[in-house]
C-alpha cells in the first residue's frame, strides 16, 4: 500500500514539454515512477523522455490511450486551474498541482468541479507526495527516502524535505511522504491526508508539519484525538517566532488578529497528546520515545 | 497587498457602491482647500483621517472632526507627520463628516477552510470585529456565498434582515453585491466596509431622508493575481514601503525585515521560518525572513545578499540551503560572486544540502570568511556565535 | 402514501401575498393541505389566510419556525429562480414552482444548486401535484379529483384536468396526479415521477399525459420496459396533427426536423406496451381493457 | 423567436467573432451598390443570400454569387421577390465571397434532457446538421458546457483538435467561446455557425493566410427572456410575420394560423393541441391553435374571437375551456360581448367545464348562435358538423 502514489499510478504529466515538466518527469521516471503519458495541447503524436512517454494534446486523449489515473501539472499559473479541471474532466482521480501564484479566487471556483468529478486534488503550490520505492509524482528530492512505516504531512516544501532527512538519517523509514502546499486554498487538508493514513495498514506513525496561519493544525489536532487516538504522531511548527500581520513567503502563513499563531497550534496539538518538536532534527527522538522504532 | 482607505473606496465606487466624497491630501493647506470645497457643498463638519496601513489609527489619534476650514488645516498638521504603529503619516484624507443614525459592519473574505468567500455582516459597526467577535460573537451574522454565482439575491436578503436592515433592503442587497463585484473584479481577499452606516441627509427643500453609506473601506488585493490587474499595481504604497522591501519583491525575493543581527538566507518559507525560529532558540535575533524561492540562481543569491547587508545592524549571516529544485553549486556560486563584490564583510555560516551539495562543498571550499556547517542545528549555533562575537 | 405531497406534508408558500399567491392558498387550505407557512421579503411578522398562517422575510426562518418541508413558489419570474434557490437553501427538499416564463438559461443555472442540496424541483411554469384527499399543491381544480390508486403524471395543465376528470367520471380514482409542466427545462422528468410511483405501494397503475417536442415520452417508454414492465399504463400524446417548426404555446411544445414528433412518441409508447389513447375520454376505457377496475 | 441571418451576425460580431462584412438590400439597385463597394475593396465575388426565416434557401434558389456589380443586381433582382417555403423574400445579404479551404458546423444549443448548453461541431459543415446526424453521426462531436462557468478552456481545445484544427486552435477557441457568450449576452436557445470556415486571405503585399471566418449565423431567442433584452424585439422580422400573429403576441395569446375552417378558442397548450388533434380526428381541419391562457379575462376572450374570424376560412367555432385558474364565466361573458360585437357570425360551439361553469352555462343560456356542448368529444362533433353545413 502507500497513499496517493504507489506502484498502481499511472501517471499523466501536464506540461511536459516545457522546462520544469521534463526536468521532473526526468526525475520521476528514474525513480520508477511509472509516467505513461504527457499532456500539451498542440504537442500531440509527439514523444517526451527519450521516446518512451506518449505526449497528447488533451487529457482526455491521453486517459483513453493510456489509462493514466494521476497527474502532475506543471503549467503556468494562468492555466493551471483549467488545467486541474481538464483533468477531472477526463475522469482523472488524483491531481497533483506543483504550480505556485494561483489566484485564491480561481481555486475557489475550481473546487466544486473537483469534488463534482470525485477527484482528489493535491495543491495547488505543493512538492507532491513520494511512497519510497514505489514512485514519486512531484519535485521532491528522490535521494531524501527510506523505505519504512511512516507517514509524513506538511504544508511546507524544504521543510519537508529537511524532516524527511531526518527520519531517514536516523533510520527511520517513510510510508508516503505529501506536501499539501502553503497557500490559503488548497485541494487536500491535514485532514483529507490522515484519513488516507488512517486507512492504509502501511502506516504506523504520522509526523505533521505545519507552520503559521489559518487553523488546519489545531483542526488536525481535535481529529486525530476523535479518530486515530492510539497512533503516534509528532509535529513542528515553523513560524514560532514570526511578527503577526505579515506574510511569510506562503500565501497561507499570516498571523492575523490572534488567529494562526504558532502558539495557538502548539498548544492545541499538545492538548491532543501530539509532541511538538523544537528544531526538525528532534522529530526522530520524539518518535523513537513514544515508541516508534527504526526500521 | 494592503492598499489604502482612499484606494479601498475608488474600488468600491467603481462597482457603484455609495461611498461619500473624499480627498487625500499630503499638507494642512491641500488638507484646507478640501475642507473648504466640502464647507461649501453645505457640510456641518469634515473628519480628517490618517491614511496608514496599520489598524488602530482612531485610538492613536489619527482620525479627528474640523468644524471649520481653518481648524481642518491644524487637525491635518498635527496628524501629519504622526507615528502610528511605527509608521510616519504622510497623507490624510478629507471627508464630509455624516450624520449617523446606526453603525453597522459589512466584510467579505477569503474563507479558507470552507473554500468559500465569506460574508460577515454585524449591527454593531464602527469597531474592530475581532473585538465583536471577542465580546459578542452571536452579534456577527455569516453566509458563504455560492462559489460559482456569488451573492445570490437571497442570501443578500437574509443578512439585511438578519443586521436589522429591513427599512433599507434594497439599498442593502446592492451594497453586499457591490461588495462581492469587487472583491471578483479586483481579485481581493478581503473587501470590508466598517462602518457601513445609516446615515442622515438633510436635502436643498430642508425635507431629511436617511441612506446607507460605505464611511471606511478596506481591502486587501491577492499578491497572485496582481499580475491580472495592471492597474492595480499603482495602489501599492510606496510611502509606507522600506525601500529593501521594494528591491526583494522586484527580484522575486519573499524578504521581511526584523529586528535583530543574524541576516537569513533560505530556500523555501517553512524552512525559512523555522531557521529564524532556531537562531532565536540558540539566543540569536534573526534580521530578516529571506526566502529565495525555488530556482534561485547564482545572480538571485547575490541580489539576497546585498538586501541582507543593506542592514548595518546585520553582524552575521546564516545561509540554509535545502536543494530540491535549486542546485547547491549555483547558490555556493551566487555567495562567492556576492562576497567578491561587498564592502562590508560579515561571518557567513553556509549549510547546503541535497542537490548538488557536493559541488557546492567544492566551489566554497577555501573562500576566506566562509564557514561550512553540516547539520541546520551547527549552521544556527555557529552563526549566533559568530553574531556575538562581532558585536 | 402517496407521491410528492400529502398528510406529512408541511408547506410553505412563495409569494403568499400577491394576488395568484393568497388565491391559491386559500384554495389549498380549503382543501386540507397543510400550511405552515408564507414568504414574502418585507412582510416577516404579518399573518396570511384570515391570521391563520404566519408570514416570513426569509425561507430559513420560515423552516426555522414551522419545519416547513415542502414549498410551492407563486412569485414573478424575475425573481423565481431566486426563490427556488432560496428554498433549497434552507432545507426544503420539495419545491413546487408555478411561475411561468423564467428564462431557460436561468434554469440552467439553477438546477445544479437544487441538486447539490438534494432537493426536488417541480416545474417550472407546472401545475403542482394533488393527492386526492390528502393534499393539492399547485393550481390544480379541487373538483376533478377522486381518492384512489391511479397515478397521472403530465406535461400540461389544463389538459391533465380533462384527464383526470375524464378517470373520476369513470370512477377511477388517483394516488398522485402531478404535472411537471412545459418548459424546455424543468427540475423533473416524466421518469423521476414514474420512479416515485415505482416506489409508491399504493399506486397500481399509470396515466402519462405527453405532447410533442423533446424525447421524455420515448425515454420514458424504454424506462417503463426495464423498470416497470408489469405496471398498467396508459398514456396520451397531445399534438399529433401540429405543423413541424412551430411552437405550440408550450416553449418545448416544438417538432424540430424529425425529433418531437407525436409519431415517434406513440410507436415508442406502444412499443412498450402502453396504449396510447386518441382521446382523453378514452383513457378510462383503455385501462380497463388492461385489468384496471373502477375503485 | 427567430431572427435573420444579418442579424445573428450582428450578435456575433458583437461578441468579438470574425464575421467578414455584410449589407442588407432590400432592392436590386441596393445590392448593386453594396456589391460596387466590397468589389472596391478587393473582393473577387459576392454572394447575394435572401433573408428569410425558413432553412432550405440554398437549394429554393436564394443564395446566388456574382462576379461583378451588375451581375450583384441582376441576381439579387431574381431572389428579391422569390417564394421560398411560403416566405417572399424582401431582402437580401450582400457579402464578399469568401475563397473557402474547408467548411465546419459549430453550434451551441440547449439541451433539455441534460440540462446543459450543448456545444456540437462537425468537420462536415455547409450542409444541414440534421442530415450529417442521419448519414454520418461520427462526425459530430459533442461536448456540455459548465453549467456554471460555461464552456470551459480545455472544452474548446478539445472540440477543436476534434474537429482537426488544431493548426487554428486558438482562434477555434476563442470563436467557441465567443458562441457561448452569445448565447448567454442574448438569452438564446441556439447559436450556429454554418459554415464556420478556413478562408484564404490575400494581404495587400500578396501575401496568403489563412482564418477561421462565421459565414453563415443561426440565432433562436429565448421568447421568456426578451423582457431582459429590450434591444433584441427589434430584431423581429414583421416583414414574415402575419398581421395577426403580431395582433396575438401584443395580447398575450399563444397563437398559429393552420390551413382548415374550425376556429379553435382553448385555455392550456396542451389542451388547445388536444382540441386541434380532435377536430381533425373528427374530419375536420383545424384553422389555429389558439391558447389563451391561464387566468383569461373577458376583454382577452373577445380579441381572441376577433383573431379568429380575421380569417375568412373559418366557418365554425370551437371553444373548448376547463376552468381552473380561468374562470368559465368570465370566459362565457367574453363570448357574448364578442358575438355582439362582431361583423361576421359563424356557428359557436362551446364547452366550458371547471370553475364557474355553472355560472358560465347561464351566462350563454339562450345567447342565439351559441351552441352548448357537455363533453369535448361531443363539441368537436357539433363544430366539425357545424363548419361542414356551412361550406
Amino acid at each position: 500500500m502507500s497513499i496517493l502514489v504507489g506502484r498502481e499510478t499511472r501517471l499523466l504529466v501536464q506540461g511536459i514539454t516545457g522546462r520544469e515538466g521534463t526536468f521532473h518527469a526526468q526525475q520521476m521516471q528514474a525513480y520508477g515512477t511509472n509516467i505513461v503519458a504527457g499532456m500539451t495541447p498542440g504537442k500531440g503524436g509527439q514523444t517526451a523522455l527519450d521516446g518512451t512517454v506518449p505526449v497528447f494534446d488533451t487529457c482526455s486523449a491521453a486517459v483513453r490511450e493510456t489509462g493514466a489515473n494521476t497527474t502532475v501539472i506543471y503549467v503556468p499559473a494562468a492555466g493551471a486551474p483549467d488545467a486541474i479541471m481538464e483533468a477531472v474532466g477526463a475522469g482523472i482521480t488524483t491531481v497533483f498541482c506543483i504550480t505556485e501564484h494561483i489566484p485564491a479566487l480561481d481555486m475557489l471556483k475550481v473546487m466544486p468541479v473537483v469534488q463534482a468529478a470525485g477527484a482528489r486534488l493535491v495543491g495547488p503550490n505543493c512538492p507532491g507526495a513520494t511512497s519510497p520505492g514505489r514512485a514519486k509524482v512531484g519535485i521532491i528530492p528522490a535521494t531524501i527516502h527510506r523505505e519504512g512505516r511512516i507517514g509524513v504531512v506538511s504544508r511546507s516544501g524544504t521543510l519537508t524535505y529537511e524532516v524527511v532527512q531526518a527520519l531517514t538519517d536516523a533510520g527511520m523509514g517513510q510510508s508516503t511522504c505529501v506536501g499539501i502546499g502553503g497557500d490559503p486554498i488548497i485541494g487536500s487538508t491535514f485532514i483529507d491526508i490522515l484519513e488516507l493514513f488512517k486507512a492504509d495498514p502501511e502506516t504506523s506513525a504520522i509526523v505533521l508539519i505545519g507552520e503559521i496561519g489559518g487553523d488546519a493544525e489545531e483542526l488536525s489536532a481535535l481529529w486525530k484525538t476523535a479518530n486515530i487516538p492510539d497512533t503516534p504522531m509528532v509535529a513542528f511548527i515553523a513560524g514560532r517566532t514570526a511578527p503577526p500581520g505579515r506574510r511569510m513567503g506562503h500565501a497561507g502563513a499570516i498571523i492575523s488578529g490572534s488567529g494562526g499563531s504558532a502558539a495557538s497550534k502548539i498548544a492545541a496539538l499538545e492538548a491532543a497528546g501530539i509532541h511538538v518538536a523544537e528544531s526538525p532534527t528532534h522529530i526522530p527522538r520524539l518518535l523513537q520515545e513514544i515508541g516508534v522504532r527504526p526500521n | 497587498m494592503k492598499i489604502q482607505e482612499a484606494d479601498a473606496k475608488s474600488l468600491l465606487a467603481a462597482q457603484g457602491l455609495p461611498v461619500p466624497p473624499w480627498t487625500v491630501a499630503r499638507d494642512p493647506a491641500a488638507a484646507r482647500r478640501a475642507a473648504e470645497r466640502l464647507f461649501a457643498e453645505g457640510a456641518d463638519a469634515v473628519v480628517i483621517k490618517a491614511q496608514v496601513l496599520v489598524g488602530g489609527r482612531g485610538k492613536a489619534g489619527g482620525v479627528k472632526l474640523a468644524k471649520d476650514a481653518a481648524e481642518a488645516e491644524a487637525v491635518a498638521s498635527r496628524i501629519l507627520g504622526m507615528d502610528i504603529k511605527g509608521i510616519t503619516v504622510v497623507k490624510v484624507l478629507v471627508a464630509p463628516a455624516a450624520d449617523i443614525v446606526k453603525e453597522f459592519y459589512l466584510a467579505c473574505v477569503l474563507d479558507r477552510a470552507a473554500r468559500r468567500v465569506l460574508f460577515m455582516g454585524s449591527a454593531e459597526g464602527g469597531v474592530e470585529i475581532e473585538q465583536v467577535a471577542h465580546s459578542d460573537p452571536d452579534a456577527i451574522r455569516t453566509i458563504h456565498a455560492h462559489p460559482h454565482l456569488g451573492l445570490l439575491d437571497f442570501q443578500a436578503r437574509w443578512l439585511g434582515f438578519e443586521l436589522g436592515l429591513g427599512a433599507h433592503l434594497k439599498e442593502f442587497v446592492a451594497i453586499a453585491k457591490g461588495l462581492y463585484a469587487t472583491m471578483i473584479a479586483n481579485d481581493a481577499d478581503l473587501v470590508e466596509i466598517n462602518p457601513l452606516a445609516i446615515v442622515r441627509e438633510r436635502a436643498a427643500d430642508g425635507t431629511v431622508s436617511e441612506h446607507l453609506q460605505c464611511l471606511d473601506a478596506k481591502v486587501t488585493l491577492d499578491d497572485s493575481a496582481l499580475d491580472r490587474h495592471p492597474g492595480l499595481e499603482a495602489l501599492r504604497d510606496l510611502d509606507e514601503e522600506d525601500p529593501v522591501d521594494v528591491q526583494a519583491r522586484h527580484e522575486g525575493l519573499s524578504f521581511i525585515r526584523l529586528e535583530g543581527d543574524i541576516g537569513c538566507m533560505v530556500n523555501g518559507a517553512g524552512l525559512a521560518m523555522t531557521t529564524m525560529d532556531l537562531v532565536k532558540r540558540a539566543g540569536g535575533q534573526p534580521a530578516n525572513f529571506l526566502d529565495i524561492g525555488g530556482g534561485a540562481k547564482s545572480d538571485k543569491v547575490a541580489v539576497a545578499m546585498g538586501l541582507i547587508l543593506s542592514d548595518p545592524s546585520v553582524k552575521a549571516i546564516l545561509v540554509n540551503i535545502f536543494g530540491g529544485i535549486a542546485r547547491g553549486d549555483e547558490v555556493a556560486r551566487g555567495l562567492v560572486e556576492a562576497r567578491a563584490e561587498q564592502k562590508r564583510v560579515v561571518p557567513l555560516v553556509v549549510r547546503i544540502v541535497g542537490t548538488n551539495a557536493d559541488l557546492a562543498a567544492e566551489v566554497l571550499r577555501g573562500v576566506p570568511g566562509i564557514e561550512a556547517a553540516s547539520s541546520l542545528d551547527d549552521a544556527v549555533e555557529k552563526a549566533v556565535a559568530a553574531a556575538k562575537a562581532a558585536a
